[in-house]
């Protein structure tokens, strides 16, 4: 009992550590890849390549003045960014990040959270995510923050469904929700994004709508809302939401990578013991950091959405697709295709 | 362990559910539903049926509360004024009510006893069987809720469409004559 | 080849289902290829799967090689149907005869619809009805033939109001709806009677069942005899058979294509199909199967009086195509179910080509289709002309034409029977419809044109896709009849050699195909055709010629009774609205006038003062506010729930 | 383990239902009553599954899976209708939507 409380806390400790360096690394890659898209030098100051910028916004996060605004509703004003970190921080503990590990004859599973209702439960965590939005929004008791609120949850609720459907199609084949089924199910097959790569392009596009990213960052659209939800929000409050975007950003990457890239595995590899767990875990961040660069990379390249064409694209192309993904998929399941 | 879980998420599912019932402000009514959603999920998953502590979660807490917090944006809702005179009558019969239906089902425990749970079979917690029950024996009770979610679908988006009278044919009274015929009714009455 | 069945309806499926969520975006050739495409695929597969049948079963007498296709089985607890699909000897037949004709239909179609409005939609509707058709004839039980049943119901209230912005065909489509609807309901008493007492409504065990079981009893009737029953009623509405035929003539108000659809190679021919598939059930049923032959009989005969005094080309069509299927049911009734089928069989060919032809002069005319306005064609539309001639000695029963031998076969069974009245009945059936057969004839193509100006200057021979359709079709009106050459005549009559397998022999009585002296046959099929061809010479003495309405015309004035009954169809909807409609609406009057506002207003009113003194208190209970309503409802079950935890 | 008895979940259900019963009955905003009635399905899927746990069966599960679909479909036609009032009204107030007042 006490054992596996200390290995679920390690194993937590060390996604954990993963998780939360995202958010300043990503930052970094995320200005010079703009700023090299956009053709300009970008953050070079501090440090080399200026690689410690992001510590210097630490700091100035850490330091400067916290407002309120007077006429916020102040509990849930307070509230909102620990429920964006909430979810941010929990939906990772189903990802599988290396084989079992036999330490005294007793089997680990590298999963935090090793529950049959894997996927299931990264959904249901993840679909609460909205709520740190909207309440934002609302108790900024600011018309650009409300409409931002209002944006977001419509669009959250929208996206989640063919979002969920195009997972659902990954476990159909697999007759399981545990992530790790799905691992070793394309270890022995081939990696999902080949027989299912509708499904995938509809992940893809759900995602960045669920992260609220460009083309889909109608929620803080700039031009139009100042910063949207989080237009009242600044030093270590907006740090939150920065650091729970990122976060669900890398969480959403790595449940990608877990379900249609083969997750922590690479094809022709299998390594056991503590070596196999390391390399897993090098090769699941490894993968996560190529689909966060896709994320950076089309953020910096396509315009934003119109807000119609948003709900258009995600209602009746995006959820037809999907639902004829998992058609299709169910049926070459069942021809014994997959 | 398990008692001692099940103490903290009652007390929070019961504190929740007060604020929800108390509260004057919507959205503050609607996050502590959130809470009590989330608790009673955590005792399904106590009590055997994770599958449906998940479904609980990325369902109502997901998307129905969602909804609700999404319409009570849009149309601005405020905390309620203070109610008018004869309502309160209401509240001093319901309050009573449910005192004496808590009583009358403690009562009946009491008599009953407390005989212990079941010890939890693999069976039970696997998904396998409840899917095998869904759509085998409750084939068609599944069918029929698929096709009350499509009938819902339509009658929402029906329901919920702007401006009836610029949509022609649908058969709605247009609004003006809508709020006309109630105003002459009570115009007609006084 | 054979596991390929279940595509022969999924292929129009999927077409209608192509066609009509896309379609309205498809260029119309696109269109076009999808939707003759699909029934052309269909029909390809339908021809490997029987041939491939009948290859193993050819000359065999057993139906043990029928295929079963079990696709699915539908499964809601303790009731399970299975999906299933049958092809034996029978089902072949209407297999063939389905995909065949329909697929030349929708060819035709093409050509016909090719400048009208919804031209996909019209697709859409065509490919379903074929799809609802080879479900009801492939099914292997009666529910999945109950599914095509509804299914062709449903199409052809589509089709028949296909024209939905006049005012006539959705009215018309709606009471082919209503009328249908009275058989089917009782169609599926007769199915939950079967399911009731014998647990199965699949072909094969129904049978088995009914037969070995004779003690079931339904409503003081024995079970086959009150199966049966309601099995005819309900091909009473979808066959049009008196009373229930009263939609079909007005069912014209469709896309001729569509007449030629529902009223020759398909819907209507769903009841005759039906009940040779039954007819275990029947021959377990003598009395009712007398009933079915006179009321054949009977509906042959009257259908047949009213074509003679029509001006509307489609609509002495259309009461041909009823007297036809009185036919069928005589023949049915009598026992004679190879009779039946080989007739529904050579009915399809002609009864499709002359639909078609009556179709190609139509769209000559600009939609005209009245015969007291048109005459003289022949020499406008060679083809055309030809074509429905053949159609026209076809349905007369001029030897060797296909129908001939059917309605001979029919007539013979009759005789051998020993039932003489329906015999005459049926003799003077077939001299009716060869006179107003070829009165159709002598008015639309003889004589000098009757129209406008206008309108001659339009006439023209329709293009290939609609006249090739008519070539083929008058080919197998004239060949169709070659498979059931009877005995005397020095045939074998393969048609019903092939069907034999299908149909059931009761222990114990033989055969009750009484053999008739070669000479007394022969005397027979002289006199049948003798008065085929005595209508057709009438028919020319009083049509014939330039002055053919009008020499008409005079013979009508020469009996104005009969001609104004004739042509007022005996009044039969008048009836039906003077005994039904009105008492109906006469009754529901009443009680509104007397009962409602009467007595029970009345009554009301009296007691308003008590009431409303009564009301004065209860209203302060009443807030008309939903909440406090819901509070009593929650205080009631409080002292529910006490009354039953401790009282 | 000690196991906690199924009645205590009986109980905790029947509290929560209570409150909810109370909020339904009492409360003045549309969405709030719908609120509550959300609270009481809960409570009754809570007992659902506790007797599912005793009777160690699945039905209890799935008609808990049925409430959860049709409460669903009832949010979003009551919600749908609570934004058709409130165009008309310009409030959900249930109190001033008495059109069944004669």
């Amino acid at each position: 009992m006490t054992s596996e409380l200390v290995a679920t806390l390690l194993k937590y400790a060390v996604m954990f550590g993963v998780f939360i360096n995202v958010a300043p690394i990503m930052n970094w890659v995320e200005r010079r890849a703009c700023a090299y898209i956009q053709d300009r030098p970008g953050p070079n100051r501090v440090g080399p390549l200026g690689l410690f910028q992001p510590l210097a916004d630490a700091a100035k996060f850490l330091f400067k003045e916290d407002v309120t605004p007077a006429a916020a509703d102040k509990l849930l004003y307070l509230m909102a960014p620990v429920l964006a970190l909430l979810p941010a921080f929990t939906t990772f503990v189903i990802i599988p990040f290396g084989p079992d590990l036999t330490i005294d004859g007793r089997t680990i599973p590298l999963v935090v959270a090793p529950v049959e209702t894997g996927v299931l439960l990264f959904l249901a965590l993840s679909s609460l995510a909205v709520y740190s939005l909207v309440l934002a929004g609302y108790a900024s008791n600011n018309k650009f923050s409300l409409i931002g609120g209002i944006r977001a949850s419509a669009q959250l609720i929208s996206y989640e469904l063919a979002l969920t459907l195009s997972v659902l199609a990954v476990l159909l084949p697999v007759n399981s929700f545990r992530l790790a089924d799905i691992v070793a199910y394309q270890q022995a097959h081939v990696w999902n994004f080949i027989p299912q790569i509708l499904g995938f392009f509809v992940f893809l596009v759900a995602s960045f709508a669920e992260t609220n990213r460009l083309p889909f960052d109608l929620p803080e659209a700039e031009s139009e809302l100042i910063a949207g939800f989080h237009t009242e929000y600044s030093a270590m409050r907006f740090a939150a939401f920065f650091q729970a975007e990122y976060t669900n950003m890398a969480a959403l990457a790595a449940l990608g990578v877990t379900l249609f890239f083969g997750g922590w595995s690479l094809p022709g590899v299998h390594i056991s013991g503590w070596l196999g767990a390391v390399v897993g875990l090098a090769t699941l961040v490894a993968k996560i950091c190529v689909c966060m660069g896709v994320f950076v990379w089309v953020r910096w390249t396509f315009p934003r959405f119109r807000y119609d064409q948003l709900m258009r694209l995600g209602w009746k192309v995006l959820l037809p697709l999907s639902i004829l993904n998992l058609i299709l998929v169910a049926v070459m399941t069942l021809a014994g295709w997959l | 362990m398990e008692t001692l879980i099940f103490l903290i998420f009652a007390a929070l599912a019961v504190a929740s559910s007060l604020v929800v019932v108390i509260h004057r402000s919507p959205v503050y009514a609607t996050m502590s539903l959130v809470v009590t959603l989330f608790s009673v999920a955590v005792l399904f998953v106590l009590l055997g049926a994770p599958f449906l502590g998940a479904l609980q979660i990325l369902i109502y807490a997901g998307a129905i509360v969602v909804l609700f917090l999404f319409v009570i944006m849009l149309l601005n809702l405020q905390k309620e004024g203070e109610s008018a005179g004869r309502r309160r009558g209401q509240i001093w019969v319901a309050i009573p009510g449910a005192l004496i239906f808590i009583g009358m089902v403690g009562l009946v425990f009491w008599r009953a006893g407390a005989p212990d749970l079941q010890p939890l079979t693999p069976e039970l917690v696997s998904l396998k069987g409840l899917a095998t029950a869904l759509f085998s024996d409750y084939l068609l009770p599944f069918e029929i809720v698929g096709l009350l979610l499509l009938v819902a679908v339509i009658g929402a988006t029906v329901a919920a469409r702007r401006a009836p009278d610029a949509a022609e044919g649908t058969g709605l009274p247009p609004r003006e004559d809508f709020v006309a015929e109630d105003t002459a009714r009570k115009e007609a009455r006084s | 080849m054979l596991d390929l069945l279940w595509l022969i309806p999924i292929l129009p499926l999927a077409g209608a289902a192509v066609n009509g969520l896309l379609g309205r975006r498809f260029p119309k050739a696109l269109v076009t290829a999808v939707g003759v495409g699909a029934p052309l695929l269909s029909l390809l597969v339908a021809l490997g799967c029987l041939w491939k049948f009948s290859q193993g079963s050819l000359g065999s007498s057993s139906n043990g090689d029928a295929y079963n296709q079990v696709l699915y089985a539908w499964t809601a607890g303790d009731l399970s149907i299975p999906v299933a699909f049958l092809l034996d000897h029978l089902s072949a037949v209407m297999l063939f005869i389905v995909t065949f004709v329909g697929f030349l239909i929708h060819v035709y179609s093409a050509g016909y619809m090719a400048h009208e409005e919804g031209y996909s939609r019209y697709f859409a509707y065509l490919n379903l009805f074929m799809a609802a058709m080879l479900l009801l004839v492939l099914g292997n039980n009666y529910l999945v033939m109950f599914v095509g049943w509804e299914g062709v119901g449903l199409c052809s209230y589509l089709l028949i109001g296909f024209y939905y912005d006049q005012p006539f065909p959705p009215y018309a489509g709606k009471k082919a709806f209503i009328v249908n609807r009275i058989g089917d309901f009782a169609f599926l008493v007769g199915m939950f009677a079967l399911f009731a007492k014998l647990g199965t409504l699949s072909y094969g065990e129904v049978f088995t069942k009914i037969a070995a079981e004779p003690g079931h009893v339904v409503m003081g009737l024995p079970l086959a005899s009150f199966v049966a029953l309601c099995f005819f009623v309900g091909a009473m509405g979808k066959s049009a058979q008196i009373p229930l035929y009263v939609w079909l003539p007005d069912a014209m108000a469709g896309p001729t294509p569509v007449s030629a659809l529902i009223h020759a190679a398909t819907m209507v021919t769903a009841g005759v199909y039906m009940v040779v598939r039954s007819n275990v059930i029947y021959q377990l049923a003598p009395g009712v199967s007398q009933f079915v032959a006179v009321i054949g009989a009977a509906t042959a005969i009257f259908a047949a009086t009213i074509a003679i005094a029509q001006t509307d080309i489609k609509k002495v069509l259309a009461y041909s195509t009823v007297s036809q299927l009185g036919y069928m049911f005589l023949a049915a009734g009598l026992g004679a179910y190879s009779a039946a089928l080989f007739h529904v069989m050579t009915h399809a060919f002609f009864k499709a080509l002359l639909f078609l032809g009556s179709g190609s002069v139509i769209h000559a005319m600009g939609g005209e289709q009245d015969m007291t306005k048109m005459g003289g064609l022949r020499k406008y539309m060679p083809s055309t002309f030809r074509t429905y001639v053949i159609g026209a000695l076809a349905i007369a029963g001029i030897p060797p034409l296909a129908g001939f031998f059917s309605k001979d076969e029919i007539l013979h069974s009759a005789a051998a029977n020993g039932q003489w009245i329906l015999w005459a009945v049926g003799l003077i059936t077939a001299g009716l419809t060869a006179f107003y057969m070829f009165r159709s004839v002598f008015l639309t193509f003889f004589g000098t044109f009757r129209g406008t100006h206008e309108q001659e200057h339009h006439l023209h021979e329709p293009p290939p896709s609609m006249t090739i359709p008519l070539w083929i079709l008058a080919a197998g009106a004239v060949v169709a009849g070659f498979v059931g050459v009877p005995k005397v005549l020095g045939g074998i009559d393969r048609f019903h050699l092939w069907l034999e397998p299908v149909l059931y022999h009761p222990a114990g009585v033989e055969a009750a195909e009484h053999e008739m002296a070669a000479g007394m046959e022969w005397l027979l099929i002289l006199i049948a055709v003798g008065v085929a061809v005595a209508g057709i010479l009438l028919a020319r003495r009083m049509y014939g010629g330039n002055a053919g309405l009008a020499n008409g015309r005079t013979w009508a004035e020469r009996f104005p009774t009969l001609h104004r009954v004739l042509a007022n169809k005996y009044y039969v909807d008048e009836i039906y609205d003077a005994l039904i409609v009105k008492p109906l609406a006469g009754l529901s009057r009443f009680f509104w006038k007397w009962i409602d506002s009467g007595l029970i207003d009345g009554s009301i009113n009296a007691g308003a003062y008590a009431t409303e003194l009564t009301g004065e208190f209860g209203r302060l209970s009443t807030t008309g506010n939903v909440r406090t309503y819901a509070l009593y409802f929650f205080l009631g079950v409080i002292l529910l729930g006490c009354w039953i935890a401790f009282g | 383990m000690s196991s906690v008895p199924v009645s205590w979940y009986l109980m905790l259900a029947a509290l929560l239902f209570a409150i909810g019963t109370v909020g339904a009955l009492t409360r003045r905003n549309g969405i709030s009553i719908f609120l509550s009635i959300e609270l009481m399905l809960n409570a009754a899927n809570l007992t659902l599954v506790a007797f599912s746990r005793q009777l160690n069966d699945h039905t209890g599960q799935l008609v808990v899976f049925f409430v959860m679909a049709v409460a669903a479909a009832e949010a979003a036609v009551g919600l749908a209708l609570f934004i058709a009032v409130f165009r008309a009204r310009r409030t959900i107030d249930v109190n001033r939507l008495n059109l069944m007042r004669g």
